[in-house]
């Protein structure tokens, strides 16, 4: 069996088309979309044609939608947006959730320097916000909801439709991180009461460096990047046209086939969550339901994550302990302490997240492979030990 | 690479891995929280470390330097071992990231941990051995930035 | 004959030896350089020789430089940075010129309404900036000199060796937008006293989407994008590594050919020159020695640009006038105003901007079209009616 | 793309192109310095247009709204080219990009100022034809931002 890479929410393989479409530009578009010429010309269209089917995918007006340069820059620009319309509307309260990409929480760290105030909603031991929740911290100075789509490390999605109709209600914007959902969930920001939206398109086997901010007419962005007048003079440079374009030609891929991927992906997964129940003192985290179709996500009590990875690698599987993380063993993951688990807990996670090249015979290795490994780091960890003599009491059951 | 070939070595193959159940001495140090336990036992004769074995909760690094440690002090005098510092634990181990240091450090200090117990239950001093408050500092003083990346 | 594309400074096309790079990453390391498995660590590994090719040709350390998302993303980022600085140490006073790209003046003008006072140096009619004016105009309370390398429309390279020691003997911060001078003309940031330099990958035959920033080791950056701590926590996001691996390949191709190219390119260039200056009441803008080896710039008296690009077009040749602008004739170009030519001349202008994949017999075919587009033109315009008949003067002899 | 197909044509092949040395009427609008002007020259014979030439300095849109603009008042009778607006012109063109409307509204008051020409020197009334002030009103409120883009 060749390498099994079953880390594709930290970043997927361009699909063949979309790589093809990509080269295609490059060779045969190659010009400047603000250019006169018809090189240019031609150019600006593959642009607008680019733009045209993102739009009607998220079913928004291709002008909503902004190409940025990866889903941290829709991110921060969609919060500090945000807030300048609340500093200009003397509004600057947001609410956020405690478990959102580091995009959006080290923004919003960088708004509380400003002044800002930020609720952090709790997301419960199933990692879903309850919308009466958000309704509850809704005060007069808010101006901004930002809650994901669906979380990057226990991938569980939450009820942005719901939050999104208080958010209307109340009249407050409603901004969603839904790089980890564009492409694998369908998603309708008109029916969402979404009002800003971020995405990403290495999340959906589309090229990487390259996202997009969908901005519903009327709310007025702030660029980030200053410069020539692309898009609509809300962020400067030369426009990425080749991943542009492949980045729609992944999303189309992606919405034609959903309903094909979702139920090939989550039976791959379902399998997963049977075979790593079955590990004793392991728990899946994150709510059963309500998750990706491709994301199995567990913590296994007394081993400590990174030297799970590294014996999987050894053993050809590519997987990531909480996000995908170079600081080893010392900080565990927010998200899983925001879901409640202690932090030794925290420490032994352990993120599969696979796509529609998997197979059913990787998911029986993968199975394999992390029972074995499980069992031997307990073998060798004086935290189990003492968990086996009673010396401490396990967590998880 | 993440890891030096002499940290995957020693990660994948540890030596001295195992308990010693009527050790003389044994050291733990680091604490789950922290995400890094090492705990080490000696069997100590006439002063030398006669054998040792390790039980590590932790991160490659971790795991790996308990090893190179244990190794570093199998068949020296006690005197000796409790010389052993972070810094010869990393170089033997051919470098480490420099987030990771705080595990070589941990190493020294399980050693040193293991060598006050044998000294305490045999009324020996302790007084030239550095106590360890239970946690390697790097824990607390990691800081975001250090090469901590994510998807 | 074929299309000639003669718009360069807008962008190039990628060379087929970057594309093969870029793909080559695309299928075979295309994984996240934050995760820990091996093909995460295979991938940091590329981007490490990324990063490390880039440093030895501007000759500074890997860690000196930063990956953006292209050449206005990092001046931006330079010059936030260097306010950041200013703001800390109380200096608010920066030098830059009135030709700058504006990515620069753009940044300018929002610093400037931060209350940073900005002192925009004249560049003279030969489009160069004097050192002499750097240095008086450094106050107590300067904390930045920012002046481009060379300048995207006319092509004038700045002295920036001698305007970088002047900065470095009165303690200021020095910043080089050198977009158009990576990749064509030779770059040593020790030796021209550099303290940060922008670049952007598709100039140079590179990917579009991508560009680099080097910062001297303490210079303090400040992240335009928060969230994860990829490049030193200075700009957050997935790594674009297929990009970034191919700017490195089209780098080092681009300095390895330099000379060669330079010298090809250069020909091409100074027959144009010659051929176009026979053209009645017609100057070159910018000085005529120090200039890109691929820019040829023009004013014509007495018509209008876009209606010559558009023509040109129709007679298969691609080029721009000013800079790449679709609105026409109404703005004329800044950077011709600032090398003194009067409103309606600035308005006739013409930029011709060579690559390597040009070739003389094209020159003649460019020289021909003009000519003939220049004639037809002013047989039409009102305004040369008036010149020849002595109606109005002439303001180009 | 940039320009309609009708556009492009009128830019391309624009129609009564040229000057009329003993022209009934001149009109010149706009100025160098906005980078638009369009001149315009009349014959009328009977209070009707029998021929209409332009000379133009200025964007391809330019050039194609006098173009299409002296095609829709050839023949017709004074008064009625006079309601000649610059939607009209825009729309007979298949439109135009929105920084470019200007460039309609150029031809709309060269016309106007060459029909203002031609009644000034026959001692006719000019009450009726809105004054321009001889530089388009698109050339001041352009505004950075819509649609200028660079490099
Ligand atoms: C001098 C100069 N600076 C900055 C830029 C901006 O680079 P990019 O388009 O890659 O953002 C350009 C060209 O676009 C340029 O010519
Ligand atoms: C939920 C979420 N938001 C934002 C991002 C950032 O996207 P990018 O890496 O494209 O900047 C990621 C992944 O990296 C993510 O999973």
């Amino acid at each position: 069996m060749g390498y099994i890479y079953a880390d594709n929410a930290a970043t997927t393989k361009m699909s063949r088309h979309a790589a093809e479409v990509m080269l295609g530009v490059i060779e045969n578009n190659y010009a400047n979309p603000s250019s006169l010429h018809t090189p240019g010309q031609l150019a600006a269209v593959q642009l607008a044609e680019s733009r045209q089917a993102i739009a009607e995918i998220l079913n928004c007006e291709p002008r909503e939608i902004i190409f940025t340069g990866g889903g941290s820059e829709a991110d921060n620009q969609a919060l500090l947006s945000a807030a300048a319309i609340g500093q200009r509307k003397g509004k600057k309260h947001i609410i956020s959730t405690k478990f959102e990409h580091h995009a959006v929480l080290h923004t919003l760290q960088k708004l509380e320097k400003q002044g800002f105030e930020v609720t952090y909603l709790d997301v419960h031991e199933n990692g879903i916000v309850r919308p009466e929740d958000v309704k509850a911290a809704i005060r007069p100075d808010t101006v901004l909801v930002s809650v994901m789509y669906a979380n990057n490390e226990i991938g569980t999605i939450q009820p942005i439709r719901a939050i999104g109709a208080i958010c209307r209600e109340q009249g407050v914007l409603f901004h969603t991180d839904a790089v980890q959902a564009v492409g694998h969930l369908p998603i309708d920001v008109q029916a969402d009461n979404i009002d800003m939206l971020s995405l990403s398109a290495h999340k959906f086997h589309g090229p990487k460096g390259v996202g997009a901010l969908y901005a519903r007419k009327g709310v007025a962005l702030t660029s980030l990047i200053e410069g020539g007048a692309q898009e609509r003079g809300k962020r400067a440079g030369t426009e990425d046209l080749p991943a542009i374009a492949g980045m729609a030609a992944a999303l189309q891929d992606a919405v034609r086939d959903m309903d094909a991927n979702t139920a090939r992906v989550s039976a791959l997964r379902d399998r997963l969550i049977e075979g790593l129940s079955a590990i004793p003192h392991s728990t899946l985290t994150g709510d059963r339901e309500h998750r990706l179709p491709g994301c199995a996500s567990f913590c296994f009590e007394g081993i400590e994550g990174e030297s799970l990875l590294l014996l999987l690698d050894q053993k050809g599987i590519g997987a990531s302990s909480g996000s995908a993380c170079t600081s080893g063993s010392l900080d565990p993951s927010h998200v899983l302490l925001a879901i409640g688990l202690p932090h030794e807990v925290a420490h032994g996670s352990l993120r599969l997240t696979l796509s529609p090249e998997n197979t059913p015979e990787e998911m029986e290795h993968i199975i394999q492979a992390v029972t074995d490994v499980v069992a031997y780091l307990r073998l060798i960890s004086p935290v189990w030990n003492d968990l086996q003599k009673g010396i401490k009491n396990y967590v998880i059951q | 690479m993440l890891y030096s070939d002499k940290v995957m070595d020693h990660f994948l193959n540890p030596r001295n891995l195992g308990t010693i159940d009527d050790a003389d001495g044994v050291g733990e140090v680091g604490n789950a929280k922290c995400g890094d336990i090492m705990k080490i036992y000696l069997k100590i004769d006439n002063d030398i470390i006669t054998d040792v074995k390790f039980n590590t909760f932790g991160c490659g690094s971790a795991i790996a330097s308990s090893s190179m440690a244990t190794e570093m002090i199998k068949g020296k005098p006690v005197d000796e071992a409790l010389k052993l510092t972070n810094k010869a634990v990393t170089e033997a181990l051919d470098g480490l990231p420099p987030h990771k240091i705080h595990c070589s450090v941990l190493a020294e200090e399980a050693v040193q941990a293991a060598i006050a117990d044998y000294r305490t239950r045999n009324g020996l001093p302790t007084d030239d051995i550095p106590s360890c408050n239970g946690c390697c500092g790097g824990c607390h003083s990691h800081d975001h930035g250090h090469g901590h990346d994510e998807e």
